[in-house]
């Protein structure tokens, strides 16, 4: 076993080259605010200049196939790119793009080749953001429930309807959307996905009033937006993977979604937390030489390092093509609900402190009081915790003698 | 052996429900939480004019002497809002404080404008070395020719900006132990502000050469901290009470989402999972009523020798807490998406338990008190 | 609110009467073996001989009717009875009787009156031990699934199965067994309840070897055992409730199973654990002086008193006649769960102490690692702490309007 | 990054498999746990013979010198039984505390022999006042003309009743650190007894004025604390594996049950309270898992002067101690009553899952001591 990645000669040249590139691309002034609603529209922009920057190098979606304007890189590179990109606090995108991230992979498994054609060079080269439109009021957990209608008008379709928690702040160029294509079909086989440009008449974008947006870390979410679709008309050519056949690429996305893609990278709050104990000072010394604060530390450490494995591993499979079963939601329910557990353990570190962002006397640039409430709010995106268990039992076959299969990834 | 409730304490129950259905519901609180005191001038006097901040204050006083059992009655339903404002700091925390420490001529002083509302007490203890023991206060006030200069600062503080007088705790000199100093909230050099974050209403008092009259002394000076100690057992229960009442709105919200939210064709309480939740808001829930009342009754019948009754009070503190604070957690895995919606009024609830996490000790500092009144 | 019994002078006088009589008719000798499997038959014939006593005095089944042979005293007299028994460590019935307790019960709701005349007196005077007949191989958490088949023939049924985890060491006198009479009939339309004299041909008793018998304390349980029935024969008479109302009369019992009675006990458990701990060392000191020893021992102590606060809640809601719905089974798992817990807890505190009964180096008499088996075993009887959690969310009206009542009681 | 075993770590994983299957299946293992040793002579004898005795001895010894991962893997398969006996305390922890501590003379003396499973080693460290700290051990060993006399009793001591040798702990006089002497079970004065109760062949051992001679001691008196720490280091992950064995079995034992059990009608793996108990089975498990390799892979790959390698063994013990005791409870909650019958075999990982708890150091101990390493 190895439990580093190691590079080639030609790798490591590689990461020079990265590096010297961040060095000379990435904006010096870009903020990275705590909250992620907070990064203002001139950052915003920044941020996807550098993500079209990295599009022309192919180091957007490093490991995308070339023909679509990805890099057609190994592996090996994309980390090093990854691990180039953490210095800076960035990922890939840097900016929220979960749509991307998600509708590019299932586009790449589902799509024809015209679509793939149309749709995905934009995508891998960063000229589009595009935001998943999943979650409707009455779809939540149950996504094969979803009510927003998309009905046949010639050669267009028709969708009418809502969607809720949708992407972030400051507006993206389209849409990847589930719809109900026919409300009177049988479960699972009456779903159908478009693609929906942002500037089609006939949608309006409220943002929601939420605890707070964002979630599970990563490239910041902003603020979360209520779509509604008031007879929207799509060209057909723009449905995925065939009428009525939505389920099918939903295994797609929500494999992704569900964790599968593994991380290499470890909880940098973690760092923060052992910083700010070390820093705070309680009865004139430092919290973190209280014994049972220094419990608490543990108890953090313990599972922010089997998070970190859990990633790991999910990364390795899944670029060892290793046959993914519960691993997937598995990594996603460990972080959630270690998340939440992590929460209540700095609010017993840090006491108040904890759940203040006050800038005379919060140590953290916001990061605790935020994560006090992200914590909660990450339990629920990308299927609840409770779902993660549903899809775990049934990848192991808990009761049941056939084990589901993981869904189909490129 | 009798758990009920007297009649008299169902009357005012029910009197604090229909009270709160009507002058504190789910959108003006929600609209309340947006303020720097977290009441309106409207709320405050209604409250006031039916008893509500002077139940703890003697009748001599002009406030109504109830038992300990009668006002937690009423912050149950308080704390089902949650009610915001300074009810609780001033009404219970500042009467009893006046009440235990305070001269005779400090009660009259006081007590009286607390009782109807007129002034709001607000106890400023904690400091940026945070902590509720003995050892928490180091501020300190200087001894001048007629008073005292105090200078320092006091941090989480619940209600400061409201409050018109702050208790404040200072070592003076020439006394080991801690005093309480009765500070105009209007005195030049002091100034309130509000802290930001997943917290309501707890603010920073800064003291900048602040002088005071020797008479705002509350009793002697250096002796408070005993006081202050009965003044904190009977006030906890009493916040229990509240806690275990926003706990019990979470779990009513809670429960009636399982049974009106459809997913996979079944309301989602049929799944076990979103069971397993309610079970445990409950189970939390029910501790947490029956430690405080316990306590309550311990404290009620004058079981104040009795060593049980410490024991008796933390161990509510630390169950209705931690309760407070999982019940929240529990209703949000139940609700998911909606329950993370400001207007929905959930994340009222969550935020409240954040907020009180600390106050007057934290589930770990009331647990290793037990271990010293158990005696291990 | 009042948290404590009071008591009339008349009471007091009856405690004097009770303590007294306890004094002369409680055997000096009586051992009471942590494990319950321990006790020597000769030990079992004593307490089988106090349990007639009592009967005799109507103590045993205090407020039980006094037409059936029960004390028919006031729910404060049964207080007094209960607290001057626990200073012997004792219940009532001093011995393993849950078929009396539960049966008993049962019968008085659901018996005719000949039925009533013919079964309780015995069982309220201690003439009889019953043991309860549920649990099936095939029939645990799904009581209703009971197989045993009972076939009218003539004036009798005729029993055919096999029951397991069954009473206790050193036999009964009589059963008190669920089985089905309608194999083709509608779930919980199907079943009925015999009592069942030990001595009828066809019976054959044979022990369990388990991780160990007991749980949740009380009186003591032994071994358990397996009964297979061969054509046993039982009168129609003996048949309680009515044939294929089985169900309702289950209702009666497990509501009592499932810890509605209430108790005002605290655990005694938790004082001999707190006592070890004061006498243990580590380190040359005790271990109740190391903190992280203090914060466990406060953990067991919180729990405990949940424990008591919930028992005693119930014994005053069943006593005061006040609607129970969740409460049983509340009490029921929470403290299951918490036993489970609690052990944990115990392992931690005690370190390898907590799992050996070496009469050298044990100072707590086994209970400690007797506790260590009991606290897993009794996750189980009387339906198992997810049994409690379905009853309860039943109850409660999780996911339904209509709220299920609970089993009725005489 | 490669998180797959190698090809010969696969074939050492399936011999290891098939030699449980034919020598150590569930029938013989519940016989095993009624003798005094857990093991009977022929299974001893086949598993010397396959080299598991041997593998952490170097090849001048007559071992084969195996990686500790490859160890690892077969002590998973033998944890899956749980296969009782004296394996690793002799075969790992003996072994790998006489090549630290030993001199060169003392390897060649006993190492070949514990390699064939013709002697076995039992380290007797822990007392009456018990722990894993380097304070724990205070019986004296007092200078003679030749030798020491040892006297005292040591406590919890796994297969101290088969033992040929006991690794004694004891502080000779003249030296401050702690010092180990190899001592003969056979020795006049030494006895061992067998403790009863919910655990397996760990027992007590008595010295009563015990004579040995000077080169009993293992290595230099008074410095055998820092060479038997290495050891430690390097056994605990095989000690984990064993358990990650014990977990998996659990875990799948009660997976199949979850399919064939029916209860309501339908498989009780359909209830999600069942569903969840397996899935925190196979959390603590995979966590167990892959904290128990990596440290491994760090020890393999000559990290020992990371720092990191210390925590990662310490997370280790702690993460698959806590997790193999949690799968047995999840399967007991899963299995009800059956769970409990001896004869499903259930129990055997459960007693197993609390022998294991506190040996070389318990969850919390391993806790404790990442405080340390985190430098917090």
């Amino acid at each position: 076993m190895d439990f580093e990645p190691r590079y080639t000669e030609e790798q490591q040249t590689f990461r020079t080259e990265v590096r010297d590139w961040l060095k000379d691309n990435v904006p010096d002034d870009l903020a990275n605010p705590a909250d992620s609603a907070d990064t203002t529209y001139d950052d915003y922009l920044q941020y996807r200049a550098l993500g079209r920057d990295l599009g022309e190098k192919g180091w957007l979606w490093p490991t995308a196939p070339t023909e679509y304007g990805g890099g057609g890189l190994t592996i090996d590179h994309a980390i090093v790119l990854d691990e180039e990109l953490d210095e800076y606090s960035l990922s890939l995108p840097p900016y929220y793009d979960s749509g991307g991230r998600l509708g590019g992979a299932s586009i790449l498994v589902w799509g024809d080749d015209d679509q793939k054609e149309r749709f995905l060079p934009p995508i891998f080269k960063g000229e589009v953001r595009t935001w998943q439109l999943l979650t409707e009021p009455n779809a939540g957990s149950d996504l094969a429930g979803v009510q927003i209608s998309a009905v046949r008008d010639g050669d267009d379709y028709v969708i009418n309807g809502q969607k809720i928690f949708v992407g972030s702040s400051h507006g993206a160029e389209q849409y990847w959307t589930i719809t109900c294509t026919d409300p009177d079909g049988d479960r699972h086989q009456n779903l159908s996905w478009f693609i929906v440009p942002a500037e089609t008449p006939g949608l309006t974008v409220v943002p929601m009033d939420l605890l707070i947006a964002g979630g599970e870390g990563g490239a910041g979410t902003g603020h979360k937006n209520t779509i509604f679709f008031d007879n929207v008309r799509v060209p057909a050519s723009n449905l995925i993977g065939g009428e009525n056949n939505g389920w099918q690429v939903a295994t797609t996305h929500l494999e992704l979604e569900h964790g599968s893609g593994g991380t290499i990278r470890r909880n940098r709050l973690v760092d923060r937390l052992f910083d700010y104990a070390r820093e705070l000072k309680r009865d004139g010394q430092p919290i973190s030489k209280d014994p049972e604060v220094q419990e608490l530390l543990v108890d953090v450490f313990v599972e922010a390092e089997i998070s970190r494995l859990f990633g790991l591993r999910n990364y390795w499979m899944r670029h060892a093509h290793q046959k993914l079963a519960h691993e997937g939601p598995q990594s996603s329910y460990y972080r959630k609900t270690s998340g939440l557990r992590m929460g209540e353990a700095i609010l017993k570190i840090l006491g108040p402190y904890a759940l203040t962002d006050d800038p005379k006397w919060d140590k953290s640039d916001s990061h605790m009081e935020v994560f006090q409430r992200s914590s909660i709010v990450a339990l629920h995106p990308g299927g609840t915790a409770e779902i993660q268990k549903v899809i775990m039992s049934r990848r192991l076959g808990i009761g049941r003698q056939v084990r589901e299969q993981a869904g189909r990834l490129a | 052996m009798d758990l009920s409730l007297t009649e008299q304490q169902e009357l005012l129950k029910t009197t604090a429900r229909d009270f709160m259905e009507r002058e504190a519901s789910k959108d003006i609180l929600l609209e309340l939480e947006e303020t720097e005191s977290g009441y309106s001038d409207e709320l405050w006097q209604k409250a006031s004019d039916i008893g509500w901040l002077g139940m703890l204050v003697p009748e001599q006083y002009g406030g109504s002497g109830s038992s300990l059992t009668d006002a937690a009655v009423v912050y149950e339903q308080m704390g089902a809002g949650p009610l915001s404002g300074p009810f609780f700091s001033s009404g219970v925390l500042g009467a009893l404080t006046i009440l235990e420490a305070g001269t005779e001529g400090q009660r009259q002083r006081y007590l009286p404008s607390i009782a109807v509302g007129r002034e709001i007490a607000a106890l400023a203890l904690t400091e940026p070395d945070y902590g509720w023991g003995p050892d928490s206060v180091s501020m300190r006030a200087q001894p001048t020719d007629n008073g005292y200069v105090l200078s320092g600062t006091k941090l989480f503080v619940h209600d400061a900006a409201s409050a018109t007088t702050l208790i404040t705790a200072v070592r003076a000199r020439g006394h080991e132990g801690m005093t309480l100093m009765m500070v105009d909230a209007n005195t030049p050099g002091v100034s309130t502000r509000l802290l930001s974050g997943f917290m309501g209403w707890v603010g920073e008092v800064t003291y900048d050469s602040v002088e005071v009259s020797a008479d705002a002394v509350l009793g002697e000076p250096g002796s408070a901290w005993q006081p202050l100690q009965r003044a904190f057992q009977k006030a906890i229960p009493i916040l229990c009470a509240y806690q275990v009442g926003g706990s019990q709105a979470v779990f009513d919200m809670t429960l009636e989402y399982s049974r009106t939210r459809i997913q996979f064709g079944n309301p989602i309480g049929r799944f076990q999972r979103v069971q397993d939740h309610i079970v445990n808001i409950i189970n939390h829930l029910d501790a947490a009523r029956w430690t405080t009342y316990e306590a309550l009754w311990k404290l009620d019948s004058d079981r104040l020798t009795d060593n049980g009754v410490e024991t008796s009070i933390h161990l509510a503190k630390a169950v209705t807490t931690e309760g407070y604070y999982q019940a929240c957690n529990g209703a949000h895995e139940v609700h998911a998406g909606i329950g993370v919606m400001k207007d929905y009024g959930l994340t009222l609830h969550t935020q409240m338990s954040r907020t009180l996490y600390h106050y007057l000790g934290d589930p770990r500092f009331h647990r290793k008190r037990m271990a010293e009144t158990l005696d291990f």
